[in-house]
């Protein structure tokens, strides 16, 4: 070693969180006293190193004590690796000299014997000190960001997203699967604990994000593949064919008026009404423009009929349309894919799809709605009496081991809804079965309190099954729920006209393919996983990727606004510095020493390394370089390096965590 | 070696790789969720677990790690596409150079881990821990001709 | 802290082998319970037991007859959200109750459990005769006398034994039980 | 397909339960499956060992288990109480190595071990997926046409095992009764208890079940209920007569195993079927029928 670095070592006590544990204080002077050969001039240990007065004394001892190098031992880098670079910044050193050690998720919080924890902490410290050694001062790549914003899905949270986007006057694309945006709120009656009508509060938005200059609306539209990176993504859509000429449509609906084919209606009416095979999936749809279902068109099927075709007063009916692949250019992704209802059938005992008037939520929401089915009478599945008891119950598919073991979040308030609606338009007496009852949120506790009031019977018990078998004189023709009131220990059998099981919400069932396709990844449950749980919830661990509404997790629809516009305000922000930087970590090959053998070149899922033909040598294109290493780990000439994650780097790093070349003196504990 | 009160007294020293997108982070979240493991393992964070060089392995061992773990995100969920499956690749050559060596294959482990795999995460380095405990310490001095500082090589990859 | 170990801690222990999770995991939904079909009969529903156990009331647990009216039907053992074997948790209660040799008065159930287990313990095999005086003692007139009518009617079909069964090795069988647990304790 | 099984009948078997134990014998043969009993077989322990001491219930079974392993063939349990503890124990004893050799030590008193290698079945998984309702079916020279029959699982056989099939409401007891040509009727209570020992330890409760089950039979119209279980057999059959006295009832519901109704179909003598040994004779409903349907062919003739 030429330059002996000057290198000071900062233990952060977290509180308790890590001195509770690792004691802190033996570490600091361990690495004051052991360290000195490896260049540590000064160790502290400090109550919370990322508060700014920590911070403050790094920057100190920058200056005062002339620091090429610091090591912090806290808590994980994603955490505030950032953080502590910034302070080095802040004091004139390169951040890149820096390396945080994180002693707090890695020893502190998963160990519990102190002594060991302690060790263990001096021996990451040491592997910390000896990688930092062999950091290069570095720059931040920047790269310029394209200002356009795909948005993926079209419910409530994606159309608040691109709207947000759009009117501060930056292009979205708004891609949705289905013929309309618009989502599951489009669905709904009432909203809950305002009951405002669902409609009348998310069509002008849909009508504005349809009419929006800025939106590019692409419905009945899937996204294929996702090449490039944060600033620079290219997008391939998948645009089916709608087997409508948009530009002369004008959506009059003569078409599906007369079209003889009738198709039950299994995603916006859940089952309970019809549609044609030409059509619109509701009549406030946005776009305007009908599509033709191939799969039941008679046309499709047979080769004749093509009534729409005959109807058209415009001539926009066209056969012979084919899917589109479009490509597009954007800088950030918002994910607001949305969620699934859990399948009320895989709860045989509940008897739903065996016992008619057994209804799932989403069927009640139709039913209830007055653009539904039965232009909002509740009504038995015969569609016409009208129930006297009805049942409703909570935590269908959810906090059950057996199915889903998450709280569905909405389906309590949900259920509150369906009990006030049913009461109010039929009078029906109403129980509730619940586990808990949770209300959480602004107005909602006052709603269950009103309910309350109304008179609604609330049983406090999860059901165990829903029958048709008779057993005691007034259940002839009912559905019996057997519950136990879990408030007397009682076990109930309580006849009733009509059943809804408030259904919980599921990811996609695509989640996992989504997820892959954007490079972020699901929890276990499915739901996409966001950067950090409290402090960062609509990032992804992908730069450039934003998630918001239910693809994150259960939510009500308040709080999907609230995610949507979040991801769009963080978008903006980005969009608005027209640049990024990234992590400077990158491989580069030195082109003397490479051997023209290629074996990098098929190693690289980017492809990011060209080989000059002339000169026979390969070449990393640091723009596509991702920096994941396989290629240095690979080269066999040891010609490439990985910037940031040199091989002197981590060879040092395992020499430390070894405490080779350690003088073992005693430590006063 | 069998079970004599020594080796169950033995407390293996470990050398982690993880990647930091997945492996790292179910260690990050076996923290925030305050799951205990056993305190042998001391972790090396890479980029991505394709970054791996087999040198390193060796480095580990030859500095009187007993043994090593390698950690990734699981097949077809890797940051950078399928490299995870380039490392999976080297591992398994890896393994037989090691046993060539004189290394017992039980003293590496391979485990994929995701993000929010943190409970797996811990459970395995129990589960590891205890795999090389009743092996005792392995003490290994490079060979002849086993160069750690020069990298071993995988032939050509397809 | 005393050094006793709890209840609660004894039923645990007593559970260690059961694939269940463990009860200080019960949401007291009462799924169990209101699956039950024994429930109606029983001084505590099978949840409250639970709820009584974490609460340490032991007296009053070992004195129900909640565990003697499990039938063993599994019925709230699938159904479980929190994956609590509660048949596994009433086989326990009962072993535990006849060790301790503290149960409600006037059940049929333990005794009929003593009775049986010592009938197989000496042939090897179960005759259904041998278990009459346990429980015929219990019941009252008119059961005694129903369950004669039927018993008779069943040897008149030719569906009663008249000899108890025995296996053929059933010394190295007694000497196979014995490695599991003290003969005197069952004789 | 598999031809082979050992046998384990159980005590309910010899006796209480002959008519079990020959029907089933009858039948596989017919069926070209072969039933070879274990040599020396003790008793499972039933739902009541377990009360006691669980290492015993263990015991128990993994003799049976072990003897079983001895013939290289998977083992099959007539009764359900038997079947749901071979299964377990088994189960069990693989899952846990501490566990095994424990039961191991004591098994070697009668010079026998247990490895795992023994597959355990019940009786009528062997007609529902071995045999197979095609097979049946082929088979079948009386089918029972028009005759309508209350498949009834009670508890062990699905249950606790979870991932069998669906545990609510399976259809395999449904397939084999409408492979012999009879009619499966919509039974609601098909999955509930039918009490077990509870009828001699808790006889209001069980008595009351038993009740509710045979009102659900007979509300479907049933002239039959088929079961698969000698202890949900004699509950409900032995216990039909104390029912009525108890509950002012008048239910004289045929309670049958389902290998008789299948020996019937494959036109095996009933005598050999062990048919008449029977509570309420099954005689009456079969004859009904029989006559119901010769009326109603004679009607199409005409």
């Amino acid at each position: 070693m030429e330059k002996k670095e000057r290198i000071g070592v900062y233990v952060c006590h977290c509180g308790t969180n890590i001195a509770g544990v690792v004691n802190v204080g033996e570490v600091s002077t361990w690495a004051a006293e052991n360290l000195k050969e490896q260049g540590v001039v000064i160790a502290r240990d400090y109550k919370f190193m990322c508060s700014s007065l920590g911070q403050e004394l790094i920057q100190k001892d920058i200056k005062e004590h002339g620091l090429t190098r610091v090591v912090v031992a806290a808590c994980s880098p994603h955490l505030h690796e950032q953080t502590f670079r910034n302070a080095c910044k802040g004091a004139g050193l390169n951040p890149y000299l820096s390396e945080l050690v994180s002693i707090r998720e890695q020893s502190s919080w998963v160990h519990t014997d102190k002594v060991a924890a302690t060790e263990k902490s001096k021996a990451l410290i040491a592997g910390g000190v000896a990688r930092v050694i062999h950091h290069e001062p570095l720059e931040p790549l920047r790269v310029p960001i394209h200002p356009a914003t795909l948005v993926v899905g079209g419910g409530i949270a994606g159309i608040q997203a691109a709207l947000e986007i759009a009117n501060a006057g930056y292009p979205v694309y708004l891609v949705e699967r289905e013929p309309s945006i618009g989502g599951h709120m489009a669905q709904f009656d009432k909203t809950f604990p305002t009951l405002d009508c669902s409609a009348c509060i998310l069509t002008p938005k849909m009508v504005e994000a349809g009419n929006h200059p800025n939106i590019t609306l692409l419905t009945y539209s899937e996204v294929e593949k996702v090449d490039g990176y944060v600033g620079n993504f290219v997008v391939t859509i998948r645009k089916r064919a709608r087997s409508v000429n948009e530009e002369l449509c004008t959506g009059c609906g003569i078409c599906w008026e007369k079209c003889p084919k009738k198709v039950v209606d299994n995603i916006f009416e859940a089952g309970m009404g019809t549609r044609k095979a030409i059509y619109v999936p509701f009549p406030q749809a946005v776009p305007k423009y009908p599509v033709i279902d191939r799969e039941n068109c008679t046309y499709y099927i047979k080769g004749t009929c093509k009534a729409c075709e005959k109807f058209c007063p415009t001539n926009a009916i066209d056969f012979a349309q084919e899917d589109q692949l479009l490509n597009v250019e954007v800088g950030n992704i918002i994910l607001a894919t949305g969620y699934e209802l859990f399948d009320a059938r895989r709860i045989t005992q509940y008897g739903y799809g065996r016992l008619a008037n057994v209804f799932t939520s989403l069927e009640f929401e139709r039913l209830s709605n007055a653009a539904g089915p039965t232009g909002g009478n509740i009504v038995l599945r015969d569609g016409k009496t009208v129930p006297k008891v009805v049942g409703i119950v909570h935590c269908v598919g959810s906090r059950d081991k057996n199915y889903n073991e998450y709280c569905s979040a909405i389906c309590c308030m949900q259920s509150l809804k369906f009990a006030h609606l049913v009461h109010e338009r039929t009078g029906a007496e109403v129980y509730n079965f619940y586990i808990d009852i949770r209300t959480p949120a602004k107005g909602y506790e006052e709603f269950y309190h009103r309910l309350l009031e109304e008179g609604t019977h609330f049983i406090r018990g999860k059901v165990a099954e829903i029958s048709d078998a008779v057993r005691l004189p007034g259940e002839e023709g009912k559905l019996i729920i057997q519950v136990e009131d879990t408030l007397t220990g009682n076990q109930l059998r309580v006849p009733v006209d009509m059943v809804i099981l408030s259904a919980g919400l599921e990811p996609r069932r695509d989640a996992k393919e989504v997820a892959n396709k954007f490079g972020i990844s699901c929890s276990a449950d499915g739901w996409l996983i966001e950067r950090h749980p409290k402090l960062d919830p609509v990032a992804t661990v992908t730069e450039g990727i934003y998630i918001a509404g239910c693809v994150q997790g259960p939510k009500d629809i308040p709080a999907s606004v609230a995610q949507g516009a979040a991801a769009a305000a963080r978008i903006l922000g980005k969009i608005q510095q027209k640049e990024i930087a990234l992590e400077p970590v990158r491989a580069s090959i030195n082109q003397d020493q490479c051997s023209g053998c290629r074996i990098c070149n098929n190693l690289c899922p980017f492809n990011a390394i060209l080989f000059h033909e002339d000169r026979m040598v390969s070449e990393v294109n640091p723009a596509l370089c991702q920096g994941c290493g396989t290629c240095v780990a690979a080269c066999p000439a040891g010609a490439i390096s990985g910037t940031g994650f040199s091989n002197e780097q981590i060879l040092s790093q395992i020499e430390g965590l070894l405490l080779l070349n350690i003088p073992k003196k005693e430590t006063v504990a | 070696m069998t079970d004599t009160p020594e080796t169950q007294t033995f407390e293996p020293v470990i050398i982690g790789f993880t990647c930091n997108w997945c492996s790292y982070r179910a260690a990050d979240m076996a923290g925030t969720a305050r799951m205990k493991y056993a305190p042998n393992v001391r972790l090396i964070r890479l980029m991505c677990s394709g970054r791996l060089d087999p040198t390193f392995v060796l480095k580990a061992f030859a500095g009187g790690a007993d043994a090593v773990l390698v950690s990734g995100c699981h097949p077809g969920d890797c940051h950078y596409i399928n490299q995870n499956y380039k490392m999976l690749r080297r591992f398994h050559l890896l393994k037989r150079v090691l046993q060539q060596m004189g290394i017992e294959p039980e003293r590496i482990k391979l485990l994929w881990a995701s993000a929010a795999e943190g409970a797996i995460f811990a459970e395995e380095i129990n589960k590891f821990v205890e795999q090389v405990r009743p092996l005792g310490p392995l003490n290994w001095k490079p060979g002849n001709g086993a160069q750690v500082e020069a990298p071993v090589h995988e032939e050509v990859p397809a | 802290m005393s050094d006793t170990i709890s209840f609660r801690q004894e039923i645990a222990n007593l559970l260690y082998a059961s694939e269940g999770e463990p009860l200080n995991t019960c949401i007291q939904c009462g799924t169990c319970s209101g699956t039950c079909p024994v429930a109606p009969y029983m001084d505590y529903t099978p949840r409250q037991i639970i709820a009584m156990i974490n609460q340490g009331m032991k007296e009053q647990v070992l004195e129900s007859n909640t565990f003697w009216y499990c039938a063993s039907c599994y019925h709230c053992t699938v159904r479980c959200p929190q994956d609590i074997n509660i048949t596994d948790l009433m086989y326990a209660l009962k072993r535990y109750s006849i060790w301790k040799g503290q149960h409600k008065e006037g059940l049929i159930g333990p005794t009929f459990s003593e009775a049986f287990v010592k009938m197989i313990v000496r042939g090897g095999r179960s005759f259904e005769p041998v278990l009459a005086p346990s429980y015929i003692f219990s019941f009252g007139m008119r059961e005694l006398l129903l369950e004669v009518q039927g018993a008779t009617e069943l040897l008149l079909k030719g569906r009663l034994p008249l000899l108890p069964p025995r296996i053929k090795r059933l010394d190295n069988f007694k000497r196979m039980l014995g490695r599991i647990i003290p003969m005197g304790g069952l004789e | 397909m598999k031809k082979e099984f050992a046998y384990f009948p159980g005590c309910s078997l010899e006796k209480m339960a002959v008519s079990y134990h020959m029907s089933a014998m009858e039948t596989t043969k017919k069926l070209g499956v072969h039933l070879k009993e274990l040599e020396d077989w003790n008793c499972c322990g039933a739902t009541t060992y377990s009360y006691i001491d669980e290492l015993l219930a263990y015991t128990l079974s993994a003799r049976n288990l072990a003897i079983a392993e001895q013939t290289g063939l998977d083992v099959v349990a007539p009764c359900s109480a038997c079947y749901k503890n071979m299964y377990f124990t088994a189960a069990h004893l693989k899952k846990d190595p501490d566990l095994a050799e424990h039961i191991n030590f004591a098994l070697e008193e009668d010079n026998l071990h247990f490895t795992g290698n023994v597959g355990v079945k019940h009786l009528i998984e062997v007609f529902a997926y071995d045999i197979g309702p095609e097979e049946l079916r082929s088979k079948v020279v009386k089918p029972l046409t028009g005759v309508k029959i209350a498949p009834y699982y009670g508890c062990q056989i699905v249950r606790p095992q979870k991932d069998h099939e669906d545990v609510e409401l399976p259809q395999f007891f449904e397939d084999i009764l409408s492979a012999i040509g009879a009619t499966p009727v919509n039974y609601p209570l098909k999955m509930r208890c039918c009490g077990g020992s509870l009828i001699i330890s808790s006889r209001p409760a069980a008595l009351s079940m038993v009740r509710n089950l045979l009102q659900c039979a007979v509300d479907a119209q049933a002239d039959i209920v088929a079961t698969a279980c000698p202890m949900c057999q004699v509950n409900l059959e032995v216990y039909q007569q104390q029912v009525n006295q108890e509950f002012g009832t008048n239910f004289s519901v045929p309670i049958m195993y389902f290998t008789q109704l299948v020996g019937l179909a494959l036109g095996i003598p009933q005598k050999k079927l062990g048919i008449g040994k029977e509570f309420v004779a099954a005689t009456p409903a079969l004859l009904r029928v029989e006559q119901a349907g010769a009326a109603s062919d004679q009607e199409t003739k005409e």
